[in-house]
């Protein structure tokens, strides 16, 4: 083994590099989708693909999400390992009774016998300027769906390790992959084995002991953002990043709870009926008498999502989760 | 003048992209069903696959006529019958090989059954019990699809990942004449005849879509009509003539096979029953169109032939009535018994490996039906 | 006013009779969907309408739900108020991107000027013996999409009311309508106009004060029932019935569990991120200091709904709620 | 023998419900587009028409290049130019009456601000402030649509919720070439037969969805081949032609007017410049092939015309440039003042009244912008 520089790479380099490598280590992973080919996706995630594998490996289908979702069903019903990208967002949803009705529920309806291990690439969530319908967060839909694992991002290594663990999985996987994050950038080693994580573990991203903030996908930088603030106000925050929304992580998210008895958990996507009401109503069935204050939720307005002048106002930022910790009820404490 | 009466008066500069890329004219359906029995293209029908088919539709209409009878005896939860049907579902059968690939629809469990399905399995799904029951590989058909015309992209997917993987394998596809009208229909065809993949879709045009009729489905001069959109050849084909369905679904298998693409296959039938047991047909159509059609009848018109040729002695029908009792019986006396399930099932197969969450569920359920056994609720 | 005996009816003849009296009251109410002409419905809920108002004002549409919903929008953008029918719940999702991209935003996307009065008929949920894609709850999707109203009808009355007040909405509102309560019977009587209730608005179903059970639609007489039972346990519980999901009546939920200090949430859907994890959050977040457990969920399985032969053992049944009703930490009171 | 071989060597006896109900021939394209420019039918154009098309085309062009111009200067977030197919955009305005009603697609600005939406308005969307801009009531013009095809079933319920009440008004739905593989498009389009809805669509077929050239997104011998599959007219077009899509699209609404229900009308043109602002066309086209469709562009075909014809003089010219200059000085002008927005607005709109939630949410971003005002955050 070459021993590699540890150099910056933007997440989606280490998306490309994934489908690169695990295109690579199995002939029977292909990737469809509108315009992966020749262009390389409106994100140049599939940048190059289609000239290194051809076009039978990187497709470009017509423009049709259930029919593109659809066909990968019955690939991988032959034994193919589809990865499908969706171009945006709310351009997945004329694909939801395919996912719905199929993708979530074969592998369970011929018990176990037809598996469809299938990965949905979904670029989500805002904050990159696009004009609406390109920057829904939509995950509420897939976590509420039975039979999907749904993860999600926050680092160029959980980028690579996330995709390389979704596309290996037996079972359908959505990848919410955070837009806004496509550019950010890390010191990462694509050549360490160690960055395919298994799917359905959270990671504590700061430890810290006065509450802990549940976040994921594009509001883990946030969150760190906020807990280095927070510091100012004498608050040593923790920050849990889920990384798989399905399964939960349950464990760790709990255990940092316990520890720091307050929480607030943050996301873009809407508040009513979003993942942090399920975060929140399964850490206070967990860690009820360890909580000194509700679990609280920083999150999206329950609108549709706004348009690009706006949406500053509408994504949790740094001085709304401040104004949430400073709620967890302090004096009841002191 | 408009365009219309100006047809072929005009030679114009067309611009720079336009080239047809296909003729049309061989894509488009004949005018009327081709037909073979009572025709004059009876006589090159091999006798043997007519005696094959006769014995077949008389096995299917036995097995339609028991399905029913076992929903009123509360042992299928529902059945949706294929009476009348029984030439396209069991010429849907019968044109493929061994490797090749059957998408029913929710209707076609004969068409399963003619492809070697047990009965029994064929029916897990409508009896009330596990999933869709049979082993989708060991006879290689997919689960019988409720959710209209979205077997479809399965199909065209699985004959694509066939094709890529240099494997000759055709997939033939089912549906209703309502299911043209989804969305699902559209896309399928069109991937299909981009990826020139090796697939056959079979439109059962049997008229109704539960309570609407084929007018109020469509406007199109024939269901087969579609296919020129996609650039696919459409085929028209009387649906009840056995014969005629089996050719040109196995001339479309062929083409298929060949490399040809997809072809696009409207059988015009009737669905002689209600929709289901559990509907109610007497209040969206009248009985003397039931009627016309039990003249038309797939038995019917295959005896005739047959008995004008010579092929149907009463050997030959006795062979068949019992074959399709010894089906009944069977089926009847399995059927009979009562499944016998494991409700833990219900969280073994959700995912490869049950997530925490499932396992907590499980052991609920588990000490739920154990406190259940021992009677401490 | 002529006097009318009050008699009992079914669910699905007061529903049959709200789209009566709304589709005479205003001629710009047009009924469309799957058989919901001639048949009159599956579930025979339309019966008879096409032959009082004629073909055009309730309608036989092709087979095709994206199209029935999309053509409403159409309509509706022209002035008239759609009522659409979808056969089943699973068969609701082919028309979920004209719901969630269109549907939901429209108001929203022109600044109030173009509403869109469409009501969306679901019958949901299981209970009756469906099979497969037959009997799912779907109503976690709908709730966490802005812009849209939901509501459920646990009685006779109420379903009269509701679908009256959702046509009578200027916005899109999504009826869910249990299924194994269409044949459920009530006292009724249909000349009241006080069974027309106002979208928004829970209703508490029995008064008790040990413990709060928030439920809807078919998990209802459910509750009722296990509340019946729970009084040998020496519980007297209270039964929330929320009757609209959204938007949600904080005031009287939170009112309630202040009063009792435990909460159970009820219903048929999977539980992870359900509509009993917001539920059960945000009672916390506003009852945090008169809880005396954490709010706890009675709930279908997070798996595909099962098949006719099991579903009695994923309903929410009266030993499950008991069962949790237990676990609400009596000891630590006493 | 194959079933295509035997083609009218067999007279079947057809199953009882058969009728061919439509005569498919009426309602296929021509083998190619149809044009007027430099044709025979040319001669038969109204000058006055030309005239008007040349002065909206040339305002169209310097249109696209000042919205164009505007993305560079960060006043638009994006813009998909027309350029290039702005005799389509410019026909689709011209044909409707003003009762009638204008369903664009995201890149139909053009063809709303043909119609006469303030292009400041029409332009709202893509600026990145709220959303559709201009009330879709004033000159009945529905909002751009962002999800392919999902505008086309709205078309269809509007047409004929129209024709129901009696009202005399005609939909003309816009939609791309790669929007007719959704199967939204396929739904509107079997709805809008089946109704005999007075709609048009407009399928401007420019070669590309984004990336995807015309060949991986169909089979079809061309686009309007789909409509035969409906029941409708198809009609093919020299897209680039002015004045054939203006008479094409004319018969259409007027056919559709008539009682005599939907058309479907290919328009074949060409995205001249990248898809969006954003897009990199190198990537995936020539420059060559760009350039052979510079030679058949929409305003020179005309220019060409009315030269011959002696209708195009210099005053007239001017006159249309002048215009166009006067259109984009005020685009630029206005587009160059800072939008103010109200954060609160993005409540207000979300139901007729917000519901308890969004009344505390509200709140929430008023004491956030509030406290932001007074510097305490
Ligand atoms: C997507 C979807 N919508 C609605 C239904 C409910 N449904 C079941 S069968 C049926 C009619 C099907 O008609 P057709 O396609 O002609 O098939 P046939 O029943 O005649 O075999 C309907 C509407 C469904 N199963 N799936
Ligand atoms: C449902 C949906 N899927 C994907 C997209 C993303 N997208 C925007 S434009 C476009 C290409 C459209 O091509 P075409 O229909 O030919 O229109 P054109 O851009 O050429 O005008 C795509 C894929 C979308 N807007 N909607
Ligand atoms: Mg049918
Ligand atoms: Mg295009």
């Amino acid at each position: 083994m070459t021993t590699v520089a540890v150099k910056p790479a933007t997440m989606a380099q280490a998306l490309t590099r994934a489908l690169r490598d695990a295109m690579a280590a199995d002939p029977s992973v292909h990737v469809l989708g509108e315009d992966v080919g020749t262009l390389g996706g409106v994100f140049r995630v599939t940048d190059g693909l289609a000239k290194e594998f051809g076009e039978d490996r990187c497709t470009d289908t017509p423009l049709a999400e259930a029919g593109i979702l659809g066909t990968a069903v019955g690939m991988a019903m032959y034994g193919l390992r589809p990865v499908v990208e969706m171009q945006f967002d709310a351009f997945a949803y004329p694909a939801f009774e395919q996912l719905v009705s199929h993708v979530a529920r074969m592998r369970n309806r011929t018990r176990g016998r037809m598996p469809l291990p299938i990965t949905i690439r979904v670029p989500y969530g805002g904050g990159i300027g696009g004009v609406e319908h390109h920057s829904d967060s939509s995950e509420a839909y897939y976590m509420a769906t039975p039979g999907l694992h749904v993860v999600t991002p926050a680092t160029v290594a959980d980028a690579y390790g996330l995709l390389r663990a979704a596309i290996a999985s037996d079972d359908p996987v959505v990848v919410l992959e955070p837009k806004r994050l496509y550019w950010s950038k890390d010191a990462w080693n694509p050549e360490d084995p160690q960055t395919v994580e298994p799917i359905g573990r959270a990671v504590v991203r700061r430890s810290g002991r006065s509450a802990t903030l549940i976040t994921y996908g594009p509001s883990v930088p946030v969150c760190l953002e906020a807990a280095e603030a927070a510091r100012a106000e004498g608050w040593d925050l923790e920050v849990v990043d889920l990384r798989s929304l399905v399964p939960f992580d349950d464990e760790t998210v709990s255990a940092s709870v316990r520890r720091t008895g307050r929480a607030v958990v943050v996301h873009e996507s809407g508040s009513f009926a979003g993942p942090g009401g399920e975060i929140a109503a399964r850490v206070t069935e967990r860690c009820f008498h360890h909580l000194e204050a509700p679990v609280l939720r920083v999150a999206g307005f329950d609108i549709p999502y706004p348009p690009p002048m706006l949406e500053r106002h509408h994504l949790p930022g740094v001085d709304r989760i401040l104004d949430a910790v400073a709620r967890l009820q302090w004096e009841a404490e002191s | 003048m408009t365009v219309m009466e100006q047809r072929g008066a005009y030679r114009p500069t067309p611009p720079p992209a336009w080239q047809p890329r296909t003729d049309p004219a061989p894509l488009l359906p004949d005018a009327e069903p081709y037909r073979v029995l009572g025709t004059e293209a009876a006589a090159q029908a091999d006798p043997e696959l007519l005696r094959r088919l006769y014995a077949q539709l008389v096995r299917g209409r036995r097995y339609n006529a028991q399905a029913t009878a076992l929903t009123k005896q509360g042992r299928l939860a529902v059945y949706p019958s294929s009476t009348g049907q029984e030439a396209c579902e069991v010429a849907a059968a019968l044109v493929l090989e061994e490797r090749d690939w059957l998408f029913p629809s929710y209707r076609d469990t004969l068409a399963v059954v003619a492809r070697g399905v047990d009965p029994v399995e064929a029916l897990t799904l409508l009896r009330g019990d596990w999933h869709t029951g049979y082993d989708p590989y060991e006879h290689r058909v997919a689960p019988l699809c409720t959710p209209l015309a979205t077997q479809l992209p399965h199909a065209v997917g699985l004959a694509h990942a066939a094709r890529l993987k240099g494997d000759d394998v055709v997939a033939l596809a089912m549906v209703g004449d309502g299911g043209t009208s989804e969305g699902d229909f559209h896309e399928a065809l069109n991937f299909a005849a981009v990826w020139q993949a090796p697939v056959v879709f079979l439109v059962q045009n049997n008229g109704f879509a539960i309570s609407v009729p084929l007018a109020k489905q469509t406007a199109a001069p024939s269901l087969a009509h579609k296919a020129v959109g996609y650039g696919m050849p459409g085929r028209l084909v009387d649906g009840n003539d056995a014969a005629a369905v089996h050719q040109v679904l196995s001339e479309a298998v062929r083409h298929a096979r060949a490399g040809g693409g997809p072809t696009l296959v409207e059988a015009v039938t009737y669905r002689v029953e209600a929709h289901t047991n559990a509907d109610d047909a007497t209040r969206y159509r009248v009985d003397a169109e039931v009627e016309t059609w039990r003249e038309h009848d797939p038995i019917l018109l295959l005896e005739r032939e047959m008995t004008a040729r010579g092929l149907l002695d009463d050997e030959t029908r006795q062979a068949a009535r019992d074959d399709a009792e010894t089906l009944a019986a069977d089926l009847r006396a399995r059927m009979n018994q009562d499944a016998t399930l494991d409700p833990m099932d219900l969280f073994d197969h959700v995912y490869a490996e049950p997530t925490p969450q499932l396992r907590e569920q499980r052991a609920q359920l588990r000490a739920e039906l154990d406190a259940e056994k021992e009677g401490t609720h």
